[in-house]
């Protein structure tokens, strides 16, 4: 004799558009789209892309082979030369950081908590399917230490010897070598030969994405701006795994309306809003937390230094003889030699970008995210501000992870400081006239 | 002004290894076969347009007179005698400062040569071959160490210590003698000379220099330049030169473009952020560094202070363009 | 006769401070916020005005700050606290001979803001997320103990020996720990020591991360707590300021800045 | 008539082939080379058959012009000339006499003044007095241009009534290493001195000079010439350093040639590639005529020409290609074969990485 109130719920499946994980992307896109006024229309594509894959779940198509990279530092050339596609893993989204602390030390980074949650989960998203190969470039601890997990995960993994002393030249002939050992690794993955010709076209491929975004970057020069820096996080966020040749395509026509708005003197932002430079962990949608707070509270990333937009397509590739040995060696020395991820022994090289993007896009302050657990983006904040410090440059240093529940002090802490590099300027203004 | 900033921009985005190849070969025909049109630059140029090239030759190496000078007997040689070389001193001088080393990265018919046979090599699809840091270092050396014995030999020959057969050292193991004449289809100087031990040892040298000169240079781009005197030589009026390659620290990424373009491998070029000008007694200014360079204004050429040729954004990309289409 | 009024809209208390054209303060009041944040900030408003018998039309500038700045729409403009408290410390503490350093404890946050000679935010620090360190452990604290808040003070002057360590920087444990400490048979003044220095280090902790020069500026209401000033005092080894109205500067500031946007405004249609 | 010239020439040649060996044991040339600084005992032993000459000093050697090459320790007299010296815009020459290269001693300037002529490439005669160094003839000639200089000195003298002229003739050269600097043609061209009665003319090779010069195994060509005009027929003789002789006739264009012969043998490590051999040209014309030179008369007169020549051993004797070739080939084959096989050993120990077309 049962109670009718008691029964067994079965499990029923929600359509991810309906999950709280699309919920998430919902938002943010959301806020980035409708909370601010004119976007550029080329960027329309971007909006519905992030929306398709984040939001829908739709499958992301690839060429060949799906060879999936954990940092930058894993010379897309080659793969696309050896006829695979490369697709950036790195994730921003809090459903997959919590899935990833499940099984990582509460303590380690967001952005590889969610990385490993999201190649952990079921459904992954953005929805590329299985790679045949993640290619890990040994650089941070945690993403060093994320290989056997991922291998436990039963993927392929490759680990890309990388060296942790970018000047000695011990260690670029090292990482010369490890690449071209990644390079015969791709053949027996692929089956292909590495041809002069295969090589150049990839040559071609990043060389023109380089290209466009370069230019992108250049508009961005502009005071008043005439884009905002959410939009272009949501550009290069978008490199990591749209077809590269679209991709392309689009930025080309978003210079396109750029150069016109440049033309008809079009301003993005008040003239008086603060030029923030943005550096330090990568922002990944859904995680634009910060950049979105920043413009919200009336400023404008001009510029950053962070592995998911300009550290990643800035540096371009020169080669001395078009044989397949010296493109190979070339392409080893721009994934290393640039680099200013802060994995290395030494803080100069980034220290030094830094100042020289506040001065080239006249930025007035600087906001360094770290995320709580990247030790070494933490240890390298004294030296970096410090040398801000002596050059009178105000940033604000900011400890934060994906989760949203600290928005509020952060806004608070924000606006503080953009108040105060108004007050800058403004004296600045009445001391000059 | 407009103008003068398009004019700008047009050399900037050049195709950089074109005009050299054109500039060099203008400069072979200038230096190596200019005596058919009468060319005569003096014997006093700051690069090897061979001597013993005889009648072809549109101008003579400064170091064949200066070695001569120095087997003068001293009394003659500290005499008012010595006027001569100051003279022809200055006038050596007056040729380096306009274009520094240029001479070497451009007018250079030795570095010419080594330029073809790189391509000779490129177009065989063999790799080159580089100095690890430590052969780097070592090696460096020998070409002050020619320098001195350059002077000292000749002094010790004025002086009455060494024979006569030891006259112009250098230019008897220079691979210049040999291999500048053949153009001239002059293979007198491939013979070894029997006539003293003496003689016999400096034209083998000469020879083995000769031999490992060709070898080398296929394997190595500038091979020679890396052991050369003259450069070193050159090197130390450099800093009075009016053609300058400057760095802009500030604006430099360290991407290390310029250092992997280097024929003669200079680190500095890339990890050197302190000195504007960059230059190091085994730069050749070939300026390759400059057009690889992907950072607006990072590395420029300047001119008596005015920049002639310019690190650009659009310029690498351009360039680099052209070497990831073009077949061959 | 114009007025300008600021309003800070925090977490446990409501402040609303009006000065004159001079900028001189003309009164302060403060409410516990409550739930009804914007209910509540619009009484403290007006009450404030009655007692200055003045109307809602004499105040011709207002700026909103605190947590709740957002949600007070009647607000002129909206300005953050860090801000607004570095401007009232400016200015309240010119009658002191001018301060660089403010250690602002808040109903649930506490931070540090040094500013440069003109006022101006030069850098400041926040506590993390959570409420240690921060009024709300006082509340507690004092909850625990059945005192209520005003009393603290007192009881820490009462203890014979040294003050006990509270280990526990979160409020939640801090609370099980008081309550142990209590079963254990320690003195009330005692552990309010211990309370006391316990947040008095962690300020100070904060507090060096922005660093500190010459006179410090203490406000919040906690500021009214003599045991934590001396606490305060004491692990800073510097002179401290507290303001007359303790937990209004940061309102004071917001008032004084709605003066001078209003004056700023002025001379600018002027022209 | 024609024919009674030829005859008469023949006559005389005949009569000149007759009396060579009597005739040249009393030559007199100019030479380049400077009086050995030992030569006292030489010229001493010398002075007894010359009675004309007056016997000079011992102390020659004091003021010797620097330039004469090294000292021989035999005390004889050293020919060998040095390196670089034809590198000069002035020279000295002396008279000699005596067809013997290596003894023949130094002429003294016997009886008054001598009168020189010296003609330049561009044919500029100019007349200069000879001076006495240590009581030897000499003579510093100034050469302002680059190039050849003939230079003439006439003798005469009655002698058991034949008027003997003497006409020794030296060429002087002052080369350049700069080839540029020559006027080439200038240089082939050959001076002639028209107003001599007998002269021997040497045809250069083409471009002869610093770098260029004879050597022994040339072919080198004289043509001897009365009055600027060829004489065919003509017998010319030559004696070199070592003491060979030959006499050839002029062919029709008055041209001689002879063939240099290695006369230079030391073992290769004593070997000079600057030793220099000095040869003499000599041409004797005897004719039927009668005359008297102040106050003493002659019935026939005998013309003596003579030239000196420098030449040194033949590249052939100590130069190799094959040698050179051979090293260089050697060298690039054996260096290449290292390169490879150091890339090849490379890839072994750490198994380097190398990916390229054949990947």
């Amino acid at each position: 004799m049962t109670n009718e109130t008691s029964k067994v719920i079965p499990i029923q499946s929600i359509p991810y558009s309906r999950s709280r994980q699309a919920g998430e992307s919902q938002d943010v896109l959301d806020h980035i789209i409708d909370d601010f006024h004119d976007n550029p229309e080329s960027m329309q594509y971007f909006y519905d892309l992030f929306r398709s894959v984040y939001c829908h779940g739709e499958e992301v198509k690839h060429e060949g082979m799906l060879v999936g990279t954990t940092c930058i530092q894993a010379p897309e050339e080659l793969i696309y030369a050896f006829g695979a596609t490369p697709m950036r893993l790195c994730n921003g989204s809090y459903h997959y950081d919590q899935k990833g602390a499940e099984f990582m030390p509460s303590k380690s980074c967001s952005l590889v908590k969610a990385t490993l949650g999201m190649l952990n989960s079921d459904n992954v998203i953005p929805k590329i399917g299985k790679p045949d190969m993640i290619v890990n470039p040994t650089t941070c601890d945690q993403k060093k230490k994320s290989s056997s997990m991922m291998g436990d995960m039963g993927y392929k993994v490759y680990d890309l010897e990388f060296p942790n002393v970018k000047e000695s030249e011990a260690s670029r002939q090292y990482w010369q070598r490890s690449v071209r050992q990644f390079a015969t690794e791709l053949r027996q993955l692929t089956g292909r030969k590495l041809t002069k010709k295969g090589l150049q076209a990839a040559f071609n491929k990043t060389g023109r994405a380089q290209a466009a975004f370069r230019k992108l970057h250049s508009y961005r020069l502009l005071s008043p701006s005439i884009i905002l820096g959410k939009d272009i996080f949501l550009v290069t966020n978008a490199y990591f795994f749209d077809d590269i040749t679209r991709w392309t395509e689009k930025v080309e026509a978003l210079n396109v309306e750029l150069e016109a708005r440049k033309q008809a003197g079009f301003k993005a932002v008040q003239s008086k809003a603060p030029r923030v430079l943005f550096t330090g962990s990568p922002p990944i949608f859904p995680n634009l937390k910060l950049p979105l707070l920043i413009e919200e509270a009336g400023g404008v990333v001009v510029a950053d230094e962070s592995c998911s937009a300009n550290r990643m397509l800035y540096d371009m590739t020169a080669v001395d003889e078009w044989m397949v040995n010296d493109m190979v060696d070339s392409l080893a020395d721009k994934y290393l030699k640039p680099c200013t991820c802060p994995i290395f022994t030494k803080n100069e090289d980034r220290k030094r970008r830094l100042l020289d993007l506040v001065k080239s896009f006249n930025a007035d302050g600087v906001v360094y995210q770290a995320f709580s657990g990247c030790q070494v983006y933490e240890m390298e904040y004294r030296s970096v501000a410090e040398a801000f410090n002596q050059a009178g440059i105000p940033m604000l240093y900011v400890e934060t992870d994906y989760s949203p529940d600290d928005k509020g002090q952060l806004s608070t802490r924000i606006e503080a400081f953009l108040e105060s590099m108004k007050n800058r300027k403004k004296q600045k203004q009445r001391a000059a006239g | 002004m407009t103008n003068l900033e398009d004019i700008r921009t047009a050399v900037n985005n050049v195709q950089f290894n074109r005009f050299r190849f054109w500039l060099q070969i203008f400069f072979f025909a200038l230096l190596v076969y200019g005596g058919y049109l009468g060319i005569e630059l003096g014997k006093h140029l700051p690069t090897f347009a061979c001597g013993y090239n005889k009648e072809l030759r549109g101008g003579m190496c400064f170091l064949m007179p200066l070695q001569h000078w120095m087997e003068w007997p001293w009394e003659k040689l500290f005499s008012a005698a010595a006027l001569t070389i100051l003279y022809g001193f200055t006038i050596f001088f007056l040729w380096f400062i306009a274009l520094n080393r240029g001479w070497c990265g451009f007018a250079c018919p030795v570095g010419t040569i080594q330029d073809w046979i790189t391509s000779l090599r490129r177009w065989t699809g063999i790799r080159y071959s580089r100095y690890s840091e430590g052969q780097y270092k070592g090696l460096g050396i020998i070409k002050w160490v020619l320098l001195a014995l350059m002077f000292l030999i000749p002094l010790g020959i004025g002086g009455g210590w060494f024979t006569h057969d030891l006259k112009s050292p250098f230019c008897m193991i220079c691979p210049g003698r040999t291999v500048v004449p053949l153009f001239g289809l002059d293979v007198s100087q491939w013979s070894i000379d029997f006539s003293s031990r003496t003689n016999m040892i400096m034209t083998s040298l000469g020879l083995l220099v000769t031999g490992l000169f060709f070898i080398g240079a296929f394997v190595k781009k500038r091979f020679f330049c890396f052991y050369c005197p003259m450069g070193a030589l050159h090197y130390l009026f450099s800093k009075a030169a009016l053609l300058r390659l400057n760095k802009e620290g500030a604006k430099c990424t360290r991407c290390g473009d310029c250092y992997r373009v280097c024929d003669l491998q200079i680190k500095e070029i890339a990890d050197d952020i302190q000195n504007k000008n960059i230059m190091t007694d085994d730069c050749i200014m070939c300026l390759k560094c400059v057009a690889a360079c992907p950072e607006p204004g990072a590395l420029k050429a300047t001119f008596a202070g005015i920049p002639i040729f310019e690190a650009t954004e659009a310029g690498f990309i351009t360039r680099m363009n052209k070497g990831r289409t073009d077949d061959k | 006769m114009n007025y300008f009024a600021g309003i800070d809209v925090g977490s446990t208390a409501i402040k609303v401070a009006v000065v004159n054209e001079a900028g001189d303060i003309a009164g302060v009041h403060v409410t516990a916020s409550g739930s009804l944040f914007h209910k509540n900030s619009l009484e403290a408003l007006n009450t404030l005005l009655d007692k200055l018998g003045l109307k809602r039309e004499d105040v011709r500038y207002l700026i909103a700050t605190g947590y709740g700045r957002k949600l007070f729409k009647e607000a002129d403009d909206s300005i953050s606290e860090i801000t607004a408290n570095a401007i009232g410390a400016f200015e309240a503490g010119k009658a002191f001979g001018g301060v660089r350093t403010i250690i602002n404890i808040g109903g649930q946050d506490s931070k540090a803001i040094q500013i440069d000679d003109t006022g101006n935010v030069v850098n400041f620090a926040m506590n993390d997320k959570c409420a240690a360190g921060t009024g709300r452990f006082l509340d507690v604290a004092a909850r625990n103990l059945d005192l209520d808040l005003e009393e603290l003070g007192e009881y820490h002057f009462k203890s014979e020996v040294a003050p006990l360590n509270i280990n526990s920087t979160c409020t939640v444990f801090a609370e099980s720990e008081i309550i142990g400490l209590l079963a254990n048979g320690h003195g009330k003044a005692e552990i309010i020591a211990g309370i006391h220095y316990s947040i008095a280090s962690r300020t100070v902790r904060l507090a060096k991360r922005v660093g500190i020069e010459d006179r410090v500026y203490f406000d919040g209401g906690p500021a009214l707590n003599k045991g934590l000033v001396a606490a305060l005092q004491d692990e800073l080894g510097r002179e401290l300021v507290i303001p007359e109205h303790p937990q209004t500067t940061t309102a004071f500031g917001a008032a004084v800045l709605a003066r001078n946007e209003f004056v700023a405004e002025q001379s600018s249609e002027k022209v | 008539m024609s024919s009674k010239i030829l005859n008469t020439v023949m006559g005389m040649s005949l009569l000149a082939l007759a009396s060579t060996n009597a005739a040249y044991a009393e030559l007199l040339w100019l030479t380049e080379t400077a009086p050995p600084k030992s030569s006292a005992t030489q010229v001493a032993d010398h002075a007894a058959h010359h009675h004309a000459m007056h016997t000079p000093t011992a102390a020659v050697s004091s003021t010797v012009v620097t330039d004469s090459g090294k000292h021989d320790h035999t005390g004889m007299i050293v020919l060998d000339e040095t390196p670089g010296k034809d590198h000069r815009p002035s020279k000295q020459v002396w008279l000699r006499r005596g067809d013997d290269i290596k003894k023949s001693p130094f002429a003294a300037l016997d009886g008054g003044v001598a009168y020189l002529t010296l003609i330049d490439q561009a044919g500029k005669k100019s007349v200069v007095e000879a001076g006495q160094e240590n009581g030897l003839f000499t003579l510093k000639a100034e050469m302002p241009e680059v190039g050849f200089y003939e230079t003439y000195l006439e003798q005469r003298s009655v002698k058991e009534g034949r008027l003997l002229v003497e006409l020794p003739k030296i060429e002087l050269l002052w080369a350049s290493c700069q080839p540029k600097e020559i006027d080439e043609e200038a240089v082939a061209k050959p001076i002639i001195n028209d107003a001599l009665a007998l002269e021997l003319v040497r045809i250069h090779k083409e471009d002869e000079g610093c770098m260029n010069r004879l050597v022994s195994g040339d072919v080198v060509n004289f043509q001897v010439l009365s009055y600027g005009k060829p004489i065919a027929g003509f017998p010319v003789s030559m004696v070199t350093q070592e003491g060979w002789r030959n006499t050839q006739p002029s062919d029709a264009s008055g041209t001689v040639a002879f063939t240099m012969i290695r006369e230079y043998f030391p073992n290769w490590l004593e070997f000079k590639k600057y030793h220099t051999d000095v040869f003499l040209v000599s041409a004797v014309m005897d004719k039927q005529e009668a005359g008297a030179l102040n106050g003493q008369p002659y019935i026939s007169v005998r013309y003596e020409a003579t030239l000196p020549g420098k030449y040194r051993p033949s590249p052939h004797d100590y130069r190799s290609y094959a040698w050179g070739l051979g090293i260089s080939f050697f060298v690039i084959v054996f260096g290449g074969l290292a390169v490879y096989l150091y890339r090849r050993r490379r890839l072994k120990p750490y198994k380097e990485e190398r990916v390229d077309d054949k990947s």
